[in-house]
């Protein structure tokens, strides 16, 4: 089940459609990282609405994805955990430590609206 | 396990494919044994990580589903086996963190906390056998 | 006992009336992460001030809660912890792991407004 | 321990509403027994995680409260009593973070820590009774 990834402007959008297995994650941490590189994107949302098991593999990866591409420049946001999949990831022990979360495709990409202009920002003033 | 188990559900577990599966099996059988909502996401997680450990550190196990009870109480009875190489210090495996392999190791102790009852059983060369259950609400 | 969640323009102020079951613990859990989704929330405080136990399964169940709420992308701030009960939960073992405490209800949105305007603004390690 | 108590509360235990009850009676125990302030807040704590156990452990139980004293010390004596399955291994019990269920597993070796006297009997098939002091200042 490959994942869809869209362009849009300075941002990539990753919509998860169906239950991935450990390759189809691996190859999208992979695809991400090359695709960040060859459209000089900003900012990566990862959609895992329809996603309704995040287990230690998914989210060891979806982690290690977000900071590889943080080191090519990108800010990833991962949107649409789901209530009852929360519940359980923190069962489990998973936190998604230092990764950003939030809510849905809209909160992500004001976040990171918010976020570039900041760093745009940052960089004129200087 | 004769008599406690009416109908169930044997599912080979071999390649990473087989996990998902297992875990989309896990989720239909609860439903079937009347359990929704969060139970549904957490059993079929518990699944998805006992069924990663068989592809992970065996070649190849089994996960069974079906109904349980005790007293009045109703549920489901997941094990998850394997005749791989064991695990030498199932006290150790226990622990959060601990991983032989590159991961978190939460899956054996974040599993036993999504269930009510967790039980392993591990002998070197012949095998783990996980036997969890979920009490429906 | 049910316990009172307020919303308050992105923030949502669940404030404890009186002593809760294990069960109204839960139940408040299950209905932040309900609301934060409904009302798209970013910060939600939970105000303790009434408690006067916080035993070891209230103190599991509200760092559940508020790692919970961060996956569906709200901050979660405890607020009101009392003195008394802060010295029992560090006799106890409890330490709250995780979680924002802050002293009350002032504190606690003046920790979520700078926060959410950080998380507008540069992005810091979290 | 007749002689030793000499009005005493008793408090059934066989839901978690029991639990808050428990808490209650705890506090208002202390303060008739002349308790103020942190102890108060200690004592009702301690009874929350012994309710608890009885709860979450065995099907029912009761917390006694009453006045103790010892030469001119005076104090409050806080009995936790069930005949449940027992433990079957107390010292490990007894450990920080051993829970054989899914929680911090710091109940009985944090509320040690809350008293100033704490023993703890159990009988496998018999039950469990654990017996705290807490003297006044
Ligand atoms: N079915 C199994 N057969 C052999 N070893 C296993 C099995 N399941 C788990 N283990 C061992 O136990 C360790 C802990 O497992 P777990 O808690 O699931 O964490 P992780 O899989 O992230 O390492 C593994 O690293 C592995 O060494
Ligand atoms: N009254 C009891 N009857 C039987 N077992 C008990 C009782 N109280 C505690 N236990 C056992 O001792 C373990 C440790 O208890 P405790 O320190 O209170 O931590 P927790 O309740 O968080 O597990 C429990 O997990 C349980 O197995």
């Amino acid at each position: 089940m490959e994942v869809p990834i869209l362009k849009q402007g300075d941002y990539l959008i990753a919509s998860i459609q169906a239950a991935l297995t450990d390759e189809d994650l691996l190859k999208l941490r992979d695809e991400l990282a090359e695709r960040v590189g060859k459209y000089r994107s900003r900012g990566v949302i990862v959609d895992v609405t329809v996603l309704d098991v995040m287990d230690s593999f998914a989210s060891r990866t979806l982690t290690a994805t977000a900071h590889m591409l943080r080191l090519r420049g990108a800010e990833t946001v991962i949107v649409g955990i789901q209530p009852e999949v929360a519940f359980a990831m923190v069962q489990l022990g998973l936190t998604l430590e230092g990764v950003t979360t939030m809510l849905d495709l809209e909160e992500g990409l004001a976040f990171l609206n918010r976020q570039i202009k900041t760093k745009q920002g940052a960089k004129r003033a200087r | 396990m004769p008599g406690e188990i009416l109908t169930e559900v044997r599912i080979l577990i071999k390649s990473d494919a087989d996990v998902v599966t297992a875990r989309q099996q896990a989720r239909s059988v609860a439903t079937q044994l009347g359990f929704s909502g969060s139970d549904l996401t957490i059993i079929a997680t518990a699944i998805s990580e006992m069924a990663r450990n068989i592809v992970s550190y065996t070649g190849m196990g089994e996960i069974i589903l079906g109904p349980t009870h005790h007293g009045t109480k109703q549920g489901i009875l997941m094990i998850a086996r394997d005749e791989g190489p064991g695990i030498p210090n199932v006290a150790k495996a226990m622990q959060d963190g601990y991983s032989t392999g590159n991961s978190l190791g939460l899956g054996l102790p974040g599993t036993k906390r999504l269930m009510d009852e967790f039980d392993i059983v591990s002998e070197m060369g012949k095998g783990t056998t996980v036997t969890m259950k979920k009490w429906k609400r």
